[in-house]
């Protein structure tokens, strides 16, 4: 076995001390400690990656001394190794976007505990990727859900304590279900571990014995998955929580925690259950009805909004809906390009909040629409980029957003049944997105005289921009040169199988 | 051919010079116009136009094109026999109402603008005369109406403005209906140059038959529209009275006529056979009748002299419409002639009507009482040719009503051979009601008539002798008819 | 080379601002001098092309980006260019009043880039992305007055480009699946094998497309962002919301049903008849909504919208004549709709009147612009011997050559359209000539023509209409051999 | 019935209008075609703020709960199809309960190769006792390392919210002297007797985790609670003597920090197929089964502290 | 209805008491209720998985005279995930009450749907 596969387990353990660590640190060795864990996490999964490029198979890796049925096991293949990469990427972004911010938003003697739980966040993103458990994947659930929550309420106004309860319920209920459904599934197959639950789910599918309480197990791990994530109906937290918490948390929490869902979701399909078997349930309906709707229904309420925080947080919601659009699909080619909007959404959407508070710093602090009047000229930097991001989340070719958006479509019309529905459901809400995002560059673009916040100038700060311009880059690099990344997805699916 | 060109051409370039050189001051501008030298001017180029018409309809047939506008569409003159005719009409009464214009015209503004127009579209008419195919004829169609519309709102007013905007809108509405029918001859035809016999191929006959007929309904309709026919006849009204009198002569009597040409051509071009008792022309006829008897009606009811007469007009030019649908050999010369004598009789009876307005400025006809004896020599004017349009003979009314209502009974249509020449009989009568009011109460102005405030008022001799001239040619057509038969019946035929 | 052209407006936008230009007359030299020069590059490319693909970037999958000249292109290209460089002469003498010119032309530069960008562009990918860009280049030019109502107009304009371009996507899609390659080709690029027994998707999916790229041609339902547009300033309403932009709709929607799905698989079917109707209502429904409109510009623009639903019409005949008529108008209406609404912006820059009643008795006062108007008005209305006839000679040729009775429904339509035309355009020369016997020329007294720079564009764009109107032949030639897929 | 109709009247009617169509006295359009400049865009600041107001008018209205039937049937119907919701549910699932394998019995999916390996080797393999305590610490201990975490990450959160400023903690300081019991004597001396036996029955708890019931987790619950006991007796002045938050912050550090480095050594030696040199000692001593005793004590630590560490947080946000 | 309902009588109660729970955890709105509700859901499926883990008749997984023959004793897997299930539930629950107590201190109520009405007035 090669060093290089100790990686995996050597970036949860890293992440996950590091919180131990930073919890007797002052505030500014903590947050060095935070970045310096970040950075080489994301340097050991970039270099997993190349290893695991070269080697074309994924490896299996025991946590402690006994294989497969009665240890723990991580795994790493290229999709793992890509989204530990890209998290990390994303996740520096948005600490070093929002750094700047953090003084104003958390209390000084706070700040050590929000670097605690940001490195627990990444621990427990990095385990939901890597792991080959069901249970340990349930832990590492809870350990995000919580860190998660604190990171939504570690700025602590009113709003952010209930939208972190709101939060709290909602995930619970998702916990519930997942962990409810994981005891039946257990009690079918009589194993925790992934690849072994495959074989024992392929036998009862062929044996028809127990396939009701199957599909039932694996209804409500979707379903508590997709509470988690906040697909359509169940996103009535995510809005205050995305809109009222520090930057960096909102970023985060948009651009990678459900995320990270979505991606234990997607291997609860593949390593679990079986593509075609799940593919065979009526489950992938509901998911797909419930993309479609919150592709819609998001986008609607996010026209309604008039806080910029909270549209873009809406926002998310029709982005969700896309991604369980694609799973929805039930094919290999919507499952590419759910995992590639994973991606695009996160780096538009992490680009986004960050750019949203260099414009709302320039408008007094204010969020509402009528305020931002004119913002983009006060900070030249944050208005491109916000513009960036919103050409991108509308599907300008150039951007990443354009790539899904195109993936998707392309997915879509290889599915009979589904393909007019979503081919409509896909140009309506690119129109309701331009409505929303338009109208919010043309707003920040607009200069009226008498605008109240015409004096206040940018201070320039150049870490800031860095990371804007970081950001920028990252999406037109998806959607410039989307194959790899496409081909890498495709590689790392069969990886899964 | 250099003829034909220069007739066209000359005009059109003579009232672009008065336009520009003559172009009216605006306030401020130190600029002057000589009135006198713009109306000799004005008069030469009218006079030598109307020469080199007069040669061009000497030469015999002659076809030539001037240049392709596409591969297939030339730009093509040829003078045949119809072209003649009309533009025998064009020549006598344009140069006549232009020096009566020069009269006229002394107290208006913008003169100039006014020669200039009139000059361009006399142009415009020789060209559409001599026009050899459809396109050629649609071109200068279009532009007769964008030449003389100036002539309609020449005074300015807010009436005038609108009245001429009515008169241009209705006129395109017309042009672009037969547009649509052009196109479709296009297609369905070897070549648009014109024919008397019908140009559309057997075959197109055949798969589309029903379709052409809707087509050449839309066409008559289109150029109906510029003759003044039934539903869309209204511009005439609007327009006539608002224009100066020796524009709505000219109107009148040759700009309409250019719709009566236009419907011509289209009858040769479709051939009169592939219509004959279709139900396009059991419906054309039909609004014919409408338009002629309406016309009467409503002229009768009209107490505003020009506008009577504009009424008239609509009913007058129907009766050449009513001739052309018949199809028949004996009404179309019937119709040929009343386009002769309705536009000698109309321009002289509308230049009466305009000498009387400048003279005295009355416009209504009760306040007429007595003016024969204040302008005898225009009053008998426009007795006799009041006379000729009720059909009285010898003039030239009365041969081509004869000859149209002959035609229709010679037909053997069903219902239209008798009912036809009823109507026009009819509506005759209702001219006779129109027009000899104004002549009795001018001559007779009874008993309660105040002689003592009468006065000589009789116009100059540049309003006189027009109006002379075109009555004599009216009358002169009722007397020698056989001096156009030649002509008609060589256009019947299509030479 | 073919990069070049697109790359050199491209730089030159960007160098506007950033260059420090201590005189005016020095930018302006340094612009025209650079457009001028890429016209001319243009032209040395469309006489000289060769029919190999040049192959710029790969995209994703076996998609990329890559440019071609074939005869689509170089009737696009080709108009784009030569109106673009008497364009910005003539805007160099309109922004002496506006503010902000270096953003301004900045823009401006970027666009002809964007717009030579689609018309070179040699599959459909290519295309539909510079079609994006160029809603996106051309909104701060229509956002340039930075008013409330250019705000709320430029806002229009992104939503409706940016949805309509959703729904064109979805044509793109069927074409990259079901199509055996993206390339334009001449008669379709859709495999019979994948498409059998998928043809109602498809068709409804390409009226989607249709309407898509249609809301940039603005079509009916999606037209009202175009007269909204107006309030940009003149010379970008004149070149772009008359030509590059809107043309671009059409010249999308052209490529998409000739090039990709291809008339073969079209003709005859519902969709034809829906797109065809829709066209219908469009052209008949811009004019009436022009003889309405009080604003001079907006009336413009939705002659516009009526106008370019003519080319749409042609394109949807689909048959070869169709295409040719398509393109004759495309090109003829460009140059007619450019030279009016360069006279209406020369009304607006010397006397600031924008209102159709406003403009009483100013022909006295400008008579070559309004001479020129009249000329436009005329060639708009189809009067023969302007452009204006050829162009719906060829179109209603097309549309009775078809034998398809909608399509003669459709010449109607045209000739509706033109009797309203003359309704709209022709009252505003009577007013400008005849104001009426009681008018005060002492209001209009100190109103005289613009200067050279914008009179030279007009005058040439006046000696294109009557030379097109009267010698069309070789035009047409070229556009039937374009047509026959021969150049 | 001819009745003449006055002037004004017959003007309006369609056959007027017919016939001046038809004398060319009237069109459509042409009087239509008349022109008045549109009233432009005006932005109405007044109704904007009328609209905000009514806005929030509605607002107040809608969420005046006490005054408002239907929100108060809104109420009710909540209740109801809440427990229809719970019944659907309880439905659904017992449907699936009665498809699961058969409780008790011994051929199910459960008892595979899995739990007999446990069984049959977890003696062998981890040297503990307690079955389930080597299963969690040895053989599925990523679970357990993330399961500390868990309450760590939650501790982290409780600080986030709870903890208070320099101060702020002043005055819960003199806020919280009501509350506290003070010296209760009842209280003090049952506690000098219990705390010492709950805390020396909590570690033993611990260190025999690996021999039979109990292990880290169990007893450092049971002396967090002696712990709090001890506080509710004496108060925050006695407990501050040996319990601060910086205890509490090394403790919590140095346990940890043990058990993830100690895991660790473990993990990576077993994936790396590497020889642990942590001895596994006698089945059934005290000092056996390797790394598990060191393992509960660090979690035992970290349990206790963490239980009083809530409870002081919860009670007045610091120690 | 499947055969085994009235031998998986455990599961049954677990599952009702799941659905309580989880029905109370989403639709009261009581703070205090919530986590009550909370508690009964993460005690159901403790339940449950207790009873997966039973064998009639076998003995709790310590190794009681070095007797290491599988049919001494029962499942231990699901007694191990209870452990860790109480430890995260334990965890969620102080959570929640802090949050409880952090919104009881600023808006003196329990009420979810009240604090969200007192938020809105706020109107930020």
């Amino acid at each position: 076995m090669d060093f290089i596969c100790n990686f995996p387990f050597f970036s949860i353990l890293i992440s996950l001390f590091s919180g131990t660590i930073c919890s007797v640190l002052p505030a500014k060795a903590a947050k060095a400690v935070n970045r310096l864990v970040i950075a080489a996490v994301g340097l050991m999964s970039a270099v997993l990656l190349l290893y695991l490029l070269s080697t074309g198979e994924s490896f299996i890796y025991w946590m402690g001394h006994f294989p497969a049925p009665w240890g723990n096991e991580i795994r790493a293949g290229v999709l793992e190794a890509g989204m530990a990469l890209f998290f990390c990427v994303i996740m520096y972004l948005s600490m070093a976007g929002g750094a700047h911010k953090l003084p104003g938003e958390v209390v000084e003697s706070k700040h050590s505990l929000y670097y605690i739980l940001v490195n627990l966040l990444l621990s427990s993103l990095l385990a939901l990727v890597y792991t080959n458990d069901m249970f340990t994947a349930y832990v590492f659930v809870e350990i995000n859900t919580i860190s998660a929550c604190g990171l939504i309420m570690i700025r602590q106004v009113g709003r952010t304590i209930e939208a972190a309860v709101r939060y709290m319920i909602m995930s619970l209920l998702g916990s519930g279900l997942l962990l409810f459904g994981l005891c039946i599934m257990y009690d079918l197959t009589g194993h925790l571990l992934m690849s072994n639950i495959k074989e024992s789910v392929a036998l009862i599918m062929a044996n028809g014995e127990y396939q009701i309480p199957l599909i039932v197990a694996v209804a409500l791990m979707c379903i508590g998955l997709c509470i988690k994530s906040a697909l359509f109906p169940f996103h009535s937290w995510l809005p205050d929580a995305y809109g009222y918490s520090t930057v960096s948390s909102a970023a985060i929490l948009s651009s990678l925690v459900s995320k990270g869902y979505i991606f234990l979701l997607i291997k609860i399909i593949y390593r679990v259950i079986g593509f075609d078997i799940f593919n065979s349930t009526r489950i992938i309906d509901v998911l797909f009805v419930f993309g479609l709707m919150g592709m819609i229904f998001g986008s609607l309420s996010a026209i309604k909004e008039n806080d910029i925080r909270r549209m873009i947080a809406f926002s998310s919601v029709a982005q969700i809906g896309y991604i369980y659009m694609g799973f929805g699909m039930g094919t290999q080619a919507g499952m590419v390009a759910s995992i590639f909007h994973i991606l695009s959404h996160a780096a538009t959407k992490s680009l986004l909040f960050i750019a949203a508070i260099g414009l709302t710093d320039v408008s007094g602090g204010s969020r509402k629409f009528i305020d931002l009047t004119g913002a983009a000229y006060r900070n030249k930097w944050a208005g491109v980029a916000f513009t960036a991001g919103s050409l991108s989340m509308v599907g300008i070719p150039l951007f990443s957003g354009f790539i899904s958006k195109l993936l998707f479509a392309q997915a879509a019309v290889q599915v009979e049944g589904k393909m007019l529905a979503s081919l409509i459901v896909l140009g309506i809400s690119t129109v309701l997105n331009a409505v929303y995002f338009m109208k919010t560059v043309i707003r920040i673009y607009t200069s009226e005289q008498d605008a109240p916040y015409r004096s206040i100038t940018f201070r320039d700060r150049k870490g800031y921009t860095v990371v804007l311009v970081c950001s920028v880059l990252l999406n037109v690099i998806l959607g410039v040169s989307s194959q790899p990344v496409v081909d890498m997805i495709g590689q790392g699916l069969a990886m899964f199988a | 051919m250099y003829l034909i060109l220069s007739s066209i051409f000359f005009p059109i370039l003579a009232g672009l010079f008065l336009l520009i050189r003559y172009r009216t001051p605006l306030p401020g501008e130190k600029r002057a116009i000589d009135r006198k030298a713009l109306t000799t001017l004005t008069g030469i180029f009218l006079l030598i136009t109307a020469a080199l018409v007069a040669a061009a309809l000497l030469h015999a047939k002659e076809s030539f094109t001037l240049f392709y506008l596409t591969k297939t569409l030339p730009i093509y003159f040829r003078i045949d026999s119809v072209g003649r005719l009309f533009s025998m009409l064009a020549v006598i009464v344009l140069p006549c109402a232009g020096f009566f214009s020069f009269e006229y015209m002394k107290h208006e503004e913008r003169e100039s603008r006014y020669y200039g127009f009139y000059l361009l579209a006399f142009g415009v008419l020789n060209a559409l005369c001599s026009a050899g195919n459809l396109i050629t004829f649609y071109l200068f169609f279009e532009l007769l109406t964008m030449t003389s519309m100036p002539l309609v709102l020449h005074s300015c007013s807010r009436e005038a403005v609108m009245a001429g905007l009515k008169y241009l809108f209705y006129s395109l509405c017309g042009a672009y209906a037969a547009l649509f029918g052009i196109y479709f001859l296009y297609q369905n035809c070897d070549s648009l140059a014109f024919t008397a016999d019908g140009a559309l191929r057997a075959s197109s006959i055949a798969e589309h038959g029903g379709f052409l007929l809707v087509t050449a309904f839309v066409m008559l309709l289109g150029f109906g529209v510029k003759a003044g026919m039934f539903p869309m006849h209204a511009w005439l009204p609007t327009a006539h009275p608002v224009a100066p009198a020796p524009a709505s002569a000219v109107l009148s009597a040759v700009i309409v006529k250019a719709g009566v040409l236009a419907i011509i051509r289209v009858l040769g071009m479709f051939g009169r056979d592939f219509l004959r008792g279709t139900w396009v022309q059991s419906v054309w006829i039909s609004l014919t009748l409408v338009t002629v008897f309406m016309g009467s009606l409503l002229a009768y009811r009209e107490p505003v002299l020009k506008k009577r007469l504009a009424y008239s007009t609509v009913s007058q030019l129907s009766y050449i419409l009513f001739g052309l649908a018949v199809m028949q050999e004996t009404a179309f010369t019937g119709a040929l002639c009343h386009v002769l004598a309705h536009g000698f009789i109309k321009s002289s009876l509308f230049l009466c009507a305009g000498a009387i307005i400048y003279k005295t400025g009355k416009t209504r006809v009760e306040e007429l009482r007595g003016i024969g004896k204040e302008m005898p020599l225009t009053m008998w004017c426009f007795t006799i040719a009041s006379l000729g349009l009720i059909g009285i003979p010898p003039t030239g009314g009365f041969v081509s009503k004869w000859y149209l209502a002959l035609g229709s009974l010679k037909s053997g249509m069903p219902v239209f051979d008798v009912l036809g020449p009823v109507i026009l009989l009819v509506s005759a009568l209702l001219t006779a009601g129109y027009l000899l009011p104004p002549v009795i109460h001018g001559f007779f102005p009874g008993a309660d008539y105040d002689y003592g405030r009468l006065q000589k008022k009789e116009p100059c001799r540049l309003m006189t002798v027009p109006i002379f001239i075109l009555t004599t040619a009216s009358v002169f057509i009722g007397l020698f008819p056989d001096c156009v038969s030649g002509i008609i019946a060589a256009a019947f035929t299509g030479r | 080379m073919i990069v070049s052209v697109i790359l050199i407006p491209f730089i030159t936008g960007i160098l506007v601002p950033v260059i420090p230009f201590r005189k005016r007359w020095q930018k302006e030299v340094f612009l025209e001098t650079a457009v001028v020069l890429n016209s001319i590059l243009v032209w040395y490319l469309l006489l000289h092309h060769s029919d190999s693909t040049f192959l710029l970037a790969h995209f994703t999958g076996n998609l990329n980006i890559s440019f071609r000249v074939d005869g689509m292109s170089m009737v696009f290209a080709g108009l784009v260019s030569a109106l673009w460089p008497f364009a910005t002469l003539y805007a160099f003498e309109y922004m002496t009043k506006e503010e902000n010119e270096n953003v301004f032309f900045l823009f401006y530069t970027l666009t002809y880039g964007v717009t030579l960008g689609i018309a070179l562009a040699a599959n459909l990918l290519t295309m539909y992305f510079f079609y994006e860009l160029l809603t996106l280049v051309t909104v701060p030019l229509v956002m340039h007055t930075l008013t409330r109502e250019a705000v709320l107009a430029s806002r229009k304009y992104l939503y409706y480009s940016l949805g309509g371009a959703a729904f064109a996507f979805l044509g793109l899609i069927m074409v990259i699946v079901y199509g055996s390659t993206t390339d334009f080709i001449l008669g379709g690029v859709l495999d019979p094998a994948k498409t059998a027994g998928k043809n109602n998707v498809l068709l409804l999916i390409y009226v989607m497309a249709f309407l898509g790229f249609g809301v940039k041609a603005a079509v009916c339902p999606f037209n009202s962002w175009l007269p909204q547009a107006g309030v940009a300033p003149t010379p970008v309403t004149a070149l772009l919301h008359a030509v590059a932009v809107v043309k671009s709709g059409a010249f999308a929607i052209i490529r998409l049903t000739y090039y990709s799905f291809g008339t073969d698989f079209l003709q005859g079917t519902w969709a034809q008849d829906v797109v065809m109707a829709v066209v219908m209502f469009t052209i008949v429904y811009g004019c009436s909504r022009a003889v309405k409109e009080t604003h001079l510009k907006r009336r413009l623009a939705y002659s516009t919208i009526s106008n370019l639903s003519y080319i749409l019409f042609g394109a949807v005949i689909m048959t070869p004549l169709g295409l040719v008529g398509a393109l004759t108008h495309l090109v003829f209406h460009a140059i007619m709709k450019i030279s009016s609404f360069f006279c209406a912006g020369a009304v607006m820059h010397q006397t600031d009147r924008h209102y159709v009643h406003e403009l009483n008795g100013l022909g006295y006062k400008m008579p070559r612009v309004f001479g020129i108007f009249t000329i436009s008005a005329l060639a708009l209305m189809g009067v023969p011997g302007l452009a204006g006839f050829i162009s719906k000679w060829n179109l209603a040729g097309a549309a009775v050559e078809s034998g398809n009775p909608l399509a003669w429904g459709g010449i109607a339509c045209l000739l509706v359209s033109a009797l309203l035309t003359a309704v709209y355009m022709l009252t505003i020369v009577v007013r400008a000539f005849f104001p009426g016997k009681d008018f005060d020329y002492s209001t209009v007294s100190d109103i005289r023509d613009p200067n050279w720079k914008m009179l030279l564009p007009l005058f040439v764009f006046t000696v294109c209409i009557v030379l097109f109107g009267v010698y069309s032949q070789p035009i047409v030639d070229f556009f039937m051999s374009v047509a026959a897929g021969a150049v | 019935m001819s009745r003449k109709k006055s002037i004004e009247e017959y003007q309006k009617t369609s056959a007027f209008r017919f016939f001046r169509w038809l004398s060319g006295e009237e069109d459509p359009y042409i009087g239509n075609v008349e022109m008045c400049p549109q009233e432009e865009y005006q932005p109405d600041q007044e109704a904007a703020l009328r609209r905000e107001k009514e806005h929030d008018a509605i607002l107040d209205k809608v969420y005046d709960t006490t005054h408002n039937k239907s929100l108060y049937l809104f109420h009710r119907l909540y209740q109801a199809t809440s427990v229809l919701f719970c019944l659907f549910l309880i439905a659904l699932l017992l449907v699936t309960v009665s498809y699961l394998p058969a409780n008790g019995t011994v051929i199910r999916p459960v008892n595979n190769e899995v739990a007999e390996r446990y069984i049959e080797k977890g003696l062998e393999e981890t040297g503990a006792v307690n079955i389930v305590a080597g299963m969690i610490l040895d053989y599925r201990a990523f679970d357990t390392l993330g399961e500390s975490h868990v309450l760590f990450t939650a501790t982290i959160t409780v600080l986030i919210l709870l903890r208070l400023n320099k101060t702020e903690k002043d005055e819960a300081e003199v806020n919280d002297r009501r509350f506290e019991p003070k010296n209760d004597a009842i209280l003090q001396l049952v506690a000098t007797f219990l705390v010492p036996i709950i805390i020396i029955f909590g570690i033993y708890i611990i260190l025999n985790g690996h021999l039979g019931p109990g292990g880290g987790f169990s007893g450092g619950a049971v002396i967090g609670a002696g712990l709090v006991l001890y506080l509710n007796a004496f108060g925050f002045k006695k407990t501050e003597r040996f319990f601060t938050e910086k205890t509490y912050k090394w403790v919590c550090f140095f346990s940890l920090s043990f058990y993830c480095l100690a895991k660790s050594y473990s993990f990576y030696t077993g994936a790396n197929q590497l020889h642990s040199v942590i001895p596994k000692g006698t089945p059934g001593a005290i000092l056996s089964s390797g790394l598990i005793l060191p393992l509960n004590i660090a979690v035992g630590l970290v349990v206790a502290c963490t239980i009083y560490a809530f409870y002081a947080m919860f009670r007045k946000g610091g120690f | 209805m499947g055969p085994n309902l009235l031998a998986n009588y455990g599961e049954a109660v677990s599952a009702i008491l799941f659905c309580i729970g989880f029905t109370n955890l989403l639709l009261q709105t009581n703070l205090i209720k919530k986590i009550i509700g909370l508690n009964i859901m993460d005690s159901a499926i403790y339940l449950f998985l207790a009873e997966k883990g039973y064998i009639a008749g076998r003995a709790a997984p310590i190794v009681v005279d070095g007797v290491t023959s599988v049919e001494a004793y029962i499942n231990p897997i699901p007694s191990g995930l209870v452990l860790t299930g109480i430890v995260v539930s334990v965890s969620v629950t102080a959570l929640m009450l802090s949050l409880t107590i952090r919104l009881y201190l600023r808006y003196h109520t329990l009420d979810l749907d009240e604090i969200s009405m007192q938020l809105k007035r706020e109107g930020k």
